[in-house]
Formats: structure tokens, C-alpha cells, sequence
């Protein structure tokens, strides 16, 4: 079997910076955006993008996310020779071993990019908000004979040591990278979108894997020794929006993008972001509600006030409840009468009558999934 | 539930609900703000274990069901073996006319190759959310050769139906098709379980003696000498057969026992085409009140009391009340609807007004901008 | 390419094979011993990528492709957003006679509504094995309006085609319906490349001037002014539109290199309706030479020079040479066939011989005992 | 999401007494009977009995079983709820465990189960080529009121030892089970097929997975403490074919039975065995061939003679070439004039012009995926 393009998604592991929401689920499995999944995200992009074969690399919690991803049919992804492949470390002859970094995760996996013959491998991160087409930066890594393309975003500078920061030649050519450096010298931040010509991948993390001074990671060992070697890296500018979600903070912000009055990703429109969502009836709003400046996704019933909020599906929110500029997981219920004000509420929480969830701009309260808050006292 | 396969007959008269059906079968009407009739049919089949559903297409309508049902994926039904299967109709030859029956028995090939002992056939103008594993199980608990779901009528209606008049054990007293319906009596909710070998029987049967309708000429003319049970179902129901019926029962979802016994059962949603429409935005200026709005619409004015399907936009200042609008209307600023009924894709322009009565909702046709 | 989606056009006169297309199309023919012929041009279609697919089905015998395309899950093509969508034709009315334009036509919308940039439009009436890729590749080099794919005939037959005269760089010296095919003429394998604005365009202004054939009105009376290129196909093709060419092409299959062109491309395999037949069973007493076999068998006699489609019977002593013989058939003891054609299902009891000859082979209609 | 009845396929690790056949992949995907693979049995098994939730249980290979099984839907079983569900050993809080045994590999899955929500779990093995009806087991599991049944086989006493013994009751009712008995008491072996009422497996594995003196077995563990326990532990009577295909040997006369005049399962009939297959055209036999006593499959050409063989799909038996008393694997290639007599020849073996490769009924002689036999000298 042939695959012109292999995707790569790093799910990541169990540490997250993204706390109680990622207890029971590995971080790409978080919702976001009232109806999606972080993951629905690049596996929408793939399959617009016609890249249909995808592995996912994950060594935490692989069953709840297979049973989200399934074969990727939601995402049109389940093709002959497509699909979507869930990668947890395997035992192999020598035995189980974990992924030791973002290389060595695709390291371990070189038997299955083998399996997939690809002629490039296209890796991804698993906690990016964005509608990207992967297309027209491959096109842009053959046409310029890259054997490395690097997905790149203009960031404000003062953010910039945050960031993998490269320098780039006119036509693209990446000069310098550097991990998070504390004098940046540009503002070409690298999204962790790679694409590799796969022999040239394939030898690269051959090698790494055997080095022993490695931390086995793209943007701190494998990157830079690609550009040591003078190797054809490029860069490939993207400016469209595009969140890093890992922590509470930026997760509920960009949750917030999102009831602006213009959304910053058209998720309904022609790059739809498909997801594999459970089959829920419209929403029902009580004859007492108020609503406004909110998303309001499926099988939810609203009987209280939301006001600039985000609303997952089969959510109830009681009458005299009130939630506003918060985030509310699939299935959360919020009794009569309680409060939910600058907070996300995980999958299932139960906030119980009376009871008060409330955090601040620059402290979001947070729930865990299947949390119940009591009223205090 | 692998004993039993079924049948989804969408041959039906549409004398009472013409203006919704001129280019649908009463199966593809749009319902509760994301389904078509259809759905509820084959989300019950698909819940309770059937899987090997043959469709059987009406004569000249099939368009919408094609492109609705598609491969049958959205409910499980692609399948290699299995699954959904069209059955188109046979047409008619020497001046032949179309029945229901006719379709039925140029199709029973398909039954007959099929390795399961009982059909279940259900036409799909019913709303309902039922266990058919139940009824099979009453049907085997009764040795009853023919079982007929039936519920109780909670409104009167003028379209003709099977009535039926039921002991207490599910036996039945009597059975007529009546010209008309009232509420409280024992409605035929058009779904039939037998074996396979008793249903082949009776439609050939029937058609080879020049019967046409399936109802009266395989169903009712013989029963007499068979064991005739009905099944009731004490869930929501509503029969689609009349514009009436389908507007408030369409309001009907606005109660939330309702809403929740249709849709909210586990392991039994009432599936339907996936289209990946975006959460619903409410703007600056949104008031709804007691109403069921489906995703991908987009609210600046007032809804109350109304049923909104998906991709709707109401405009600032704009107000539906007591409405069933689908899909991908527009309501512009400052326009008014109330007690009307908009296929999909109208346009009500600035400030127009539109009002009708709860006994005689206006309607409005598919693609009309007003 | 995901840029193009296609259209299958089932629509197609089939004078000159009546017998075999009784009540189905000719897309639905049995070829190859496990094949339907419209499992080329979709095998085509997927394997290069197109994955958007609308089925124009014929007026009345639609069932047979129902039957065997179905979700189109075996095509990987039973998909949530895009896949195969069944177009069915549009009733005619006030005198309207029926075509494969209008069937276009009124079809349009689908096209519309696409979001890729080019239509492949494919009669469902050939045999073969092509990278649309490479036709794509093909069009934009050329900066071509309109690309027909053809191939060199290789063997003279009584039905029309499009029979095009092709300069050395793929453009066009003239293009002309001729009423019958030379060996050597390049002839269109009804294979047509667009942008999908040229496309709706040409079509509607074809229908909206009077026009009934997509071939004559749309493209060739339109054709000047617009820049035509042929894609010259180099593989094995073969047009299926007589009973000769369809015995010989069937023969032709026991050609080795055409076997290996045909079928095992790597990535692009040739797909059909999934069976799970078992693997054919060679018992004592088997003689088979040069033939193609398909699962699903039981062999206790002779075959040779022939096609067996699957679960076909070969009794002890019975004999079957040059012929083809479809799906189900038995053979029973002592029975002998040359130069015949069984369709389905057919059954010739013990010591019958049947005999045609190479030029002109015995039919037997479906279900026939003999 | 409810499930009725869970299957949970044993697929076993690496260690395997098929020898070079399990080098490149699982046992469960070894190829069988010309066109299938031994684990089509248990899943078209499963599917006609209406279990339509099944997990694979594997530490080895899960690529190419992944890549084989993809979600089910070649078995039909990829519906809502359903699906097949490959599970390797995965990483947990405290790190990634090897399955211990048969009861360990269920124990680390019991969060799986958790998610299935069963009411019953049928656990069977990777290994064995049969077609059972296991609705009928579970009725008669049900109807008795037992917390376990166990599947059994009549087998001759004089291989009674090689098997789980157990003595039953007239009604079924199990009073004895002996792993592996020296002196067998009865004729009735287990099958390695149970089913289990889900929480009293639950209990019992977690209980057994606390035990050090334990080897995490069900037949020498679980079992026998469940007897020790007096649980209602039922066996049901299976008395069709059933073929341990665990050993080259028993492979090879599994393959040999199918060539009988009746052959002993009924494949293609009504309880039809479905297989993943590659799509490929009706087999070709050459002007100069002689076949027969064999099954051929589909996309293989027969030059030469094939004598009372198995020949699977894609393989290329060239002129003059003899194929008798053998199994030849897909793609296999047998160039002209080679021999291959009392055999397996594995996937894509080439056996070059003039080689021999020629067993006997005792010693079946056998090649490895991919190996290339040359003419000797």
C-alpha cells in the first residue's frame, strides 16, 4: 500500500498542563468549542486536505480516545488504505518501551510509516486550534525540493521566547532554530507542523535514537541537527488563527474567540470541522431563559440565564441558574439556581443547587469530569 | 434482535398534507428541527438490533429519501453483508396501477433470501422512539401469527386509519379502517410484525387475488383464523397524515417529557443524517422563549414558542412565534411570523408580516422569498 | 485529486446487445467472471483519488444497480460528507421524452453544489483500468477545455461511437458519431474531463436548445471554438455495446499480460461487490485449461478456453469450452456447452450439448433450464 | 453505552509454536484454508451470533493486525457500539505491563470492560478454526443461571491430557476441572470458549491479580479457584468441528481437512466465514496445468500441477512447477519446475526455478514470510 502523505499526530502523554480535564482522557480528547473535540481539529484539516491515513501517537488512555476516533469514519478518514491508527508504545522483541520524546514517539514508530510507504510524513500536534490546508504546504515542500518544511506564525515578539523561533531566507530557507531562546531573533515562531521527505526523516531519527546525549525531541535535537548538516529545511508561513489550547488559560480563551461576532475559524462552513458526535435533538430554551453572546450546541436545555458562555451538548441548565463567561462540557447539569461565572466545567460535572462556581479572568475555575459541587455551608 | 429483518414501505397516500408532500414522500418531511419521519422508524429498527432494513422507494418521489438515507451509514446500515438495501418500485405494465401492495410483492425476493424468521414492516409517517425487541417478545409471549403496534390517539384527525379495539391481553375486538380518527382510540401506528413465511403468504395472496392495499387486502381481509395482536405503545406518538397533525405535533416537542422521551432514551437516539453544522450562535438582542432550535442558526431577534431547524438566521429585530421554520430560512430584520409554516429555504424580507391561526397555520412553500 | 468528482452515467442505448440487457443496464453486466462493468470506471475513480461520485440512474432499471453498488461501502465510498450519491431521473412530463442530457440536467444541482473544480464524467459501458490522475495531469498541461479519453480499437464492431482523429500532442483533427467502429479508429471510452462551469454550462445550454444527447448537443456541436484534447488510454480497453464484443472481450481476459493490466495494478486493484465466496473447489476428475475461474466453484468435469463466473456447478463428465458462463449456473453430468453464454442462474441438465460458434455464441437467458 | 454481551479475543503474544509463520505477525493472522485468516473464524463467528463489540487482546504486532482487523467492518461488525478493538498492553499511571497470562490480559482490560458496559464477557482464543452459534451459549448460560460457562469438546481419552478436563453433571453443572491431567477422569475438554457474567468476573480477576502464587491463568487459576468457590460454573456441549491450529502441524491438517470431499465447515454457506480480503480477479489456470483435490483462491495463476493443496490468493505456481499435500500462503511465488511437496510455503515465500522445498506427513516442511529458496548447489 501506497500513501502519498502520511499524517502523524502527537497526542502527547499523561502530563498536561491542562490539569483535571485531562484525569480521564488524553489531552486531544478534550472538548472544545461547544460540539468538538481538540482532535477534530487537525483530523478535519487532514481529511480537506486529502491527506486520509493518520496515525495518532498516544501512550495514555488509548481506549477512550479509540473509542472517539473509531476507524475515523466521522472524518471521512476511513478509506482503503486510509484510516486512523492509534500508536501506543508496543511491546516488541526487546520489550515495551515509552516514548522518550516527540522523536522518539515517531522513532518507534518508523514500522508503521513503513507499513504506510509514504512518500512524506506530515506531524502534527495534538492541542492546536486552526483550519489549515496540509495540501498547500506539501505542495509548497515538493516545488521547493525541501527535504524539511516547517509550519511558521508571526507571534507578537514579546511572546516570542515562548516559542521555537527560526530565522528564514527570502525564499523560505531556514537559516537558524532555536528552542525557546531568550533573545529572540525574529518572530517566526514554529507551529510543530513538519513535514519530512521520508527517507530523509527515516535516517535522521535512526540516528537520533542512537545518540545518547538526545532528549529525543524535533525541535531540540532533531531540527537543529537537520540545519547543523545544512540540510534543505524551509519554512512555510501560515497566518490564519491559530491557538496553542495546553493550558486552562489559553483552552478558555480560545473558547472565547469563539462568541465573537466573528467566529475566527468558519467550523459550519466550506473547511467544516466534522466530529463524532453522539445523535441529540435540537436544543430546547425554557420559557424563563436567557441567552445571548453564546454558543449553544445539541440536546441541551436551558431553563436559566447564559450569557457569553459556551455550551456543549446535552447540557441542563436550571431555572434561576446562571452562567456566564464560562465553558460547559458535554453533559454537565447545573441545578436550579446556581452560579457558574468565569469557569469550565468538565464532561458530566454536577453543580448542585445553590452552589457556586467562579473564577476570575486570570483564574479560571476549573471542574473534573463527573465532579459534583456542592452548595457551601 | 438478528430473528427479525424489516421493511420500510414509503408508499402512502397524501391526500390531507398535500402542500408538504408535492415533491417528498410524508417519509422525507422535516421534523423536530433536524429529523425527517423517516428517521424515527429506522432509529427504533436500528436500536433495537435490526439489521437488514429493505426500503421500499415510492414510485416518483425517491429523491429526497435517496439523498437523505445516502448509504445508510449515518444510522450503521453500510454494511458488507447487511444493511440497507433499496428496493426500487417494479413498473407498472398492461395498465397496472401502483400500490403499495404491488411494490410489496415484486420485492419479496428479498425477504425470502433473507435468513431471519420474522419481518417487521413500518411505514414511515409515525413519530416514536420504540423497542421492537419488546414487541417481539410480546408477539412470542402471545403466539400471535400478526402483531400491530398501536397507541392512543391524543388528538382527533381527519385522515382515514386502521383502528383497532383492544382486550386486555393484546387480543383485539375488532379492527376497521375508518375514515377518520378521534382521539382516544387505538391507531395503528403502521407497524406489523409476523414470520416471514406468514407475511410472503398473505401478500402474495393478496396481490395474486387483485388485492392493492396492503392494509386491507393482506392485513384485514385475513385475519379472520389468524392470531391477531396488538402491541400498545404507551411512549409519545403522532401520525403525520394531515398538515394539521404535523404542525402540532412538530409544537408537540416543545413539551419536555416529551422531548425527552423521544430523544433522551439510552441506547435509542433517534439517529439522523450527519451534517456537522456548528453550535448555534445567540447574538446581542437574542430572546427565545420556550422553543427547541436546532444548530447552524444564527439569533439576533425573538422566537417563542416555535421549532426552528438547522442554518435559520433571524435577524435583529425579527420575531417567529408559534412557527415550525426549517431549514435555512431567513428572517429578516424587523419581519414577523406567527402560526406559520416555512419549508426550507424561504425568505421572509424586512419587515413583512405573516400571520395565521393555530387551527390553519400558513404555509409556505419550498425556495418562496416573500 | 480531490479537486475533481465525478458523474456515472448509466443512461446508454443498448441495441445491439438486447438479450443481455432485458432488465438491466449495461453498467450492470456481468464481466470477468466476478465484475459488473461499472465497477471500472469506479475502481478508476477511486483508485485516483476522487471520492465525490454522483450514480445518474437509468429510468426502470435502476434495480440491478442498486442491488450491487448499494452503500457503495465496498468502493469505500459509504461516506458521512461526500461518497456515493444516488441521482435518480427526473419523471418527464408534458411529452418530455427521456435522455441521458436531461437525466444531466436535472441533475446539475448535485454538480453545483460540489465543491470540487473539475466534473469526470464516465459511461459505465467499458472495460478498463485508468489513472484519472494522469488524464488530470493530461488536461492542465494542455491547458485543455474539454479531454475525452479514447483508445485504439482492437477489433471492428456494428455499434456507433464517437470516433475521434487525434494530432500527436492530444489535440483533435476532427471528431465525428460514427455509425460503426473500425479496428485501428481511436474511439472515445465515454470518458469526458471539464472544468465543472464548462460543464454545467455546456449542458444547460445543450437541454435549454432542444438537445436530448449529452455525446452530439453537448459536446460535439459545441465543441468548436473550445480547445478538445483526447487522452490516448495505452492499457487494455474494451467497449461493451454488442454481444460479439462482449463474448470476445470476456475471452479476452484469458490473455495474460491483459489480466495483469487489467488487474493487478498495484493501488489500483479493480473493485466489485464483496461475496466472502469460499475458494474454488478442483475435485477428482478436474480438467481445466486456460480459463479464468471465479470462487466460489465446484469443478469435477472439463472447462476450457473459458470464463466461470462464481458458484458455478462443473457435474462430473460434463464439458464447457469457449464459452461464459455466469453466476449460480450448474452444469450437470455429461453435459456439454461450446461457444455459449449462460446468463445467471441458468441450468443445463444432464448429457444436453449446446453449440454456437466463435462468431456468433449461444445466449441463455437468466434462470433458464435447458 | 450498554452492551449485552462483550467478546474478548485471546490473540496471544510472540512466543509461538507456529515458528517463522508468527515471525512477521500475530497468530490470529495467520492465513488458513486458501483465503481466510484463523481470526476470521472467532469474528464471523461473533458477528453471525449478533455479539458485535469485540476486543482483541495482543502484545505483539498490533500494527499488522490493526491494519487487518481496521474497525470490524470487513466482519460487519463496525456499527454504533459495536467494533473490534485492538488492545495492547498500555500505559497507566504506573507504567506499561506485559499481560502475565490469559486472566492478566483480561484483568488489564478491565477498564475496557468498564466502558463496554457488558452484561456478559465471552472470552475465546485466537487460534482455533470452528463455527459456533455462541448466542446459543449464552441462552443456555442465561436460562441456567450460571456465573460461567465453559465451552467443551468430546475429545479421544487417549488425547485427553493435552486439554482441560472437567467432569459435569447430568445437567451440565461443572464438578471438576483439571488442567493438563496425567489420569483424565472424563473425555470433556475445555474449548477455551467461556462466558462469564461480567461483575463476577470482575470480582475474581481482580482478585486473582492480587495473588502472588498466581500465574494469571484462567485454566490453571481462575477456574479452578471459581470451582473451589462452589460458583455455578456450567459447561456447553459443542459437537462440531473444532481444530486447535496452534502447531505447524495441526495447521497443516486443519488445511488438509478442508481438501475432503465434505469439507468440515461449510465456509461460503449461510454462517459464511468473512475475511479482509484485498480485491482481486478470478484465478487463471494455464493451457499445460493440472489441478486437482485443491481449493484455489482468487488472483492466482497455475501453470504447472497442483495436487491435493491449499493455494491462497495472489500465488504464482509457474510451468512445470508440482505443488502436492501442501498450503501455499498469498503471493507465494513457485517458479518453473520447482517441487513443493508436504509443505507450508509462507506469504510471499519465492521458491526459485528448480528448488525444492519437501516435508513429510511428520515433519511438514515450512518457509517464512518473504524467504526466497534457492535450487540446491
Amino acid at each position: 500500500m501506497k500513501t502519498k502523505c502520511l499524517a502523524m499526530i502527537l497526542a502527547g502523554g499523561q502530563g498536561s498542563r491542562l490539569g483535571i480535564l485531562t484525569a480521564k482522557v488524553a489531552k486531544p480528547a478534550v472538548p472544545f468549542g461547544g460540539k468538538y473535540r481538540i482532535i477534530d481539529f487537525p483530523l478535519s484539516n487532514c481529511a480537506h486536505s486529502g491527506i486520509e491515513r493518520v496515525g495518532v501517537l498516544t501512550q495514555y488512555r488509548p481506549f477512550e480516545l479509540n473509542n472517539y476516533l473509531g476507524n475515523g469514519n466521522a472524518w471521512d478518514l476511513d478509506s482503503r488504505g486510509g484510516g486512523v491508527f492509534i500508536l501506543p508504545p508496543y511491546a516488541r522483541e526487546k520489550g515495551a518501551d515509552w516514548y522518550r520524546g516527540t522523536a522518539d514517539a515517531i522513532y518507534q514508530n518508523l514500522n508503521f510509516i513503513e507499513m504506510s510507504d509514504p512518500d512524506y510524513v506530515l506531524i502534527l500536534s495534538g492541542d492546536h486550534i486552526y483550519a489549515m490546508d496540509y495540501s498547500k504546504m506539501l505542495d509548497a515542500h515538493i516545488s521547493k525540493g525541501a527535504e524539511a518544511t516547517i509550519g511558521v506564525i508571526r507571534v507578537p515578539m514579546e511572546e516570542a521566547s515562548r516559542f521555537g523561533i527560526l530565522d528564514a531566507e527570502a525564499d523560505g530557507r531556514i537559516t537558524r532554530f532555536t528552542e525557546k531562546p531568550a533573545q529572540p531573533t525574529s518572530d517566526l515562531a514554529s507551529m510543530g507542523i513538519y513535514i519530512f521527505t521520508k527517507d530523509f526523516l527515516h535516517d535522521y531519527l535512526v540516528e537520533d535514537a542512537k545518540r545518547e546525549d538526545s532528549s529525543h525531541d524535533f525541535g531540540k535535537d532533531v531540527i537543529p541537527k537537520m540545519l547543523a548538516d545544512g540540510a534543505k529545511l524551509f519554512s512555510y508561513a501560515f497566518d490564519g488563527y491559530w491557538k496553542d489550547v495546553g493550558t486552562i488559560e489559553s483552552l478558555w480563551q480560545a473558547n472565547m474567540d469563539f462568541l465573537e461576532d466573528e467566529t475566527p475559524i468558519d467550523v459550519g462552513g466550506a473547511w467544516r470541522i466534522h466530529s463524532a458526535n453522539p445523535p441529540l435533538p435540537p436544543h430546547y430554551i425554557g420559557p424563563e431563559a436567557k441567552v445571548s453572546h453564546a454558543l449553544l450546541n445539541e440536546g441541551t436545555v436551558v431553563l436559566g440565564e447564559v450569557e457569553h458562555s459556551v455550551i456543549s451538548s446535552g447540557v441542563r441548565i436550571g431555572a434561576g441558574a446562571r452562567v456566564t463567561d464560562s465553558v460547559i462540557m458535554p453533559f454537565a447539569v447545573i441545578e436550579d439556581g446556581a452560579v457558574i461565572d468565569h469557569a469550565i466545567l468538565g464532561p458530566r460535572t454536577r453543580v448542585m443547587t445553590g452552589a457556586k462556581v467562579k473564577g476570575t479572568p486570570d483564574a479560571i475555575a476549573v471542574t473534573g469530569e463527573n465532579e459534583t459541587v456542592k452548595a457551601a455551608g | 434482535m438478528k430473528r427479525v429483518m424489516s421493511l420500510v414501505d414509503l408508499q402512502r397516500e397524501e391526500i390531507y398534507i398535500k402542500e408538504l408532500t408535492e415533491d417528498r414522500p410524508i417519509a422525507s418531511l422535516p421534523f423536530a428541527g433536524r429529523y425527517r419521519l423517516v428517521d424515527f422508524a429506522l432509529s427504533s429498527m436500528v436500536n433495537s438490533g435490526i439489521r437488514n432494513v429493505g426500503v421500499l422507494l415510492p414510485e416518483n418521489k425517491s429523491r429526497s429519501i435517496l439523498d437523505h438515507l445516502r448509504s445508510g451509514k449515518d444510522w450503521d446500515l453500510a454494511r458488507h453483508h447487511k444493511g440497507l438495501f433499496y428496493l426500487p418500485p417494479v413498473r407498472p405494465e398492461n395498465g397496472e396501477k401502483t400500490s403499495d401492495l404491488r411494490n410489496i410483492y415484486y420485492n419479496l425476493n428479498f425477504v425470502e433470501n433473507s435468513n431471519e424468521e420474522f419481518v417487521l414492516l413500518a411505514r414511515a409517517t409515525s413519530v416514536y422512539n420504540i423497542d421492537f425487541g419488546k414487541v417481539l417478545k410480546f408477539h412470542l409471549d402471545r403466539g400471535a401469527d400478526v402483531t400491530v403496534v398501536t397507541s392512543k390517539a391524543w388528538h382527533s384527525d381527519p385522515c382515514s386509519g386502521l383502528i383497532l379495539e383492544p382486550e386486555a391481553d393484546g387480543g383485539i375486538r375488532d379492527a376497521a379502517i375508518k375514515p377518520e380518527l378521534k382521539e382516544g382510540e387505538y391507531r395503528s401506528l403502521g407497524i406489523f410484525l409476523m414470520s416471514k413465511e406468514l407475511f410472503c403468504n398473505m401478500v402474495r395472496y393478496a396481490f395474486e387475488h387483485g388485492g392493492t392495499d396492503f392494509r386491507r387486502d393482506a392485513i384485514l381481509k385475513q385475519a379472520p383464523g389468524l392470531n391477531f395482536y396488538t402491541y400498545i405503545h404507551d411512549g409519545f406518538s403522532a401520525r403525520i397524515c394531515s398538515t394539521p397533525a404535523f404542525y402540532l405535533s412538530n409544537l408537540k416537542m416543545l413539551d419536555q417529557a416529551v422531548w425527552q422521551d423521544l430523544f433522551m432514551k439510552e441506547n435509542a437516539p433517534i439517529i439522523t443524517k450527519v451534517k456537522d453544522m456548528a453550535p448555534t450562535e445567540y447574538k446581542e438582542g437574542a430572546e427565545v422563549k420556550n422553543s427547541l432550535i436546532a444548530n447552524g442558526c444564527e439569533i439576533h431577534g425573538t422566537v417563542e414558542n416555535s421549532v426552528i431547524f438547522r442554518h435559520v438566521k433571524v435577524a435583529p429585530g425579527a420575531a417567529i412565534r408559534n412557527s415550525v421554520v426549517m431549514e435555512d430560512c431567513v428572517i429578516d430584520a424587523g419581519a414577523e411570523i406567527e402560526y406559520v409554516i416555512t419549508d426550507k429555504e424561504v425568505t421572509i424580507t424586512q419587515g413583512k408580516r405573516l400571520r395565521g391561526a393555530i387551527n390553519f397555520p400558513v404555509m409556505i412553500g419550498k425556495h418562496v422569498t416573500i
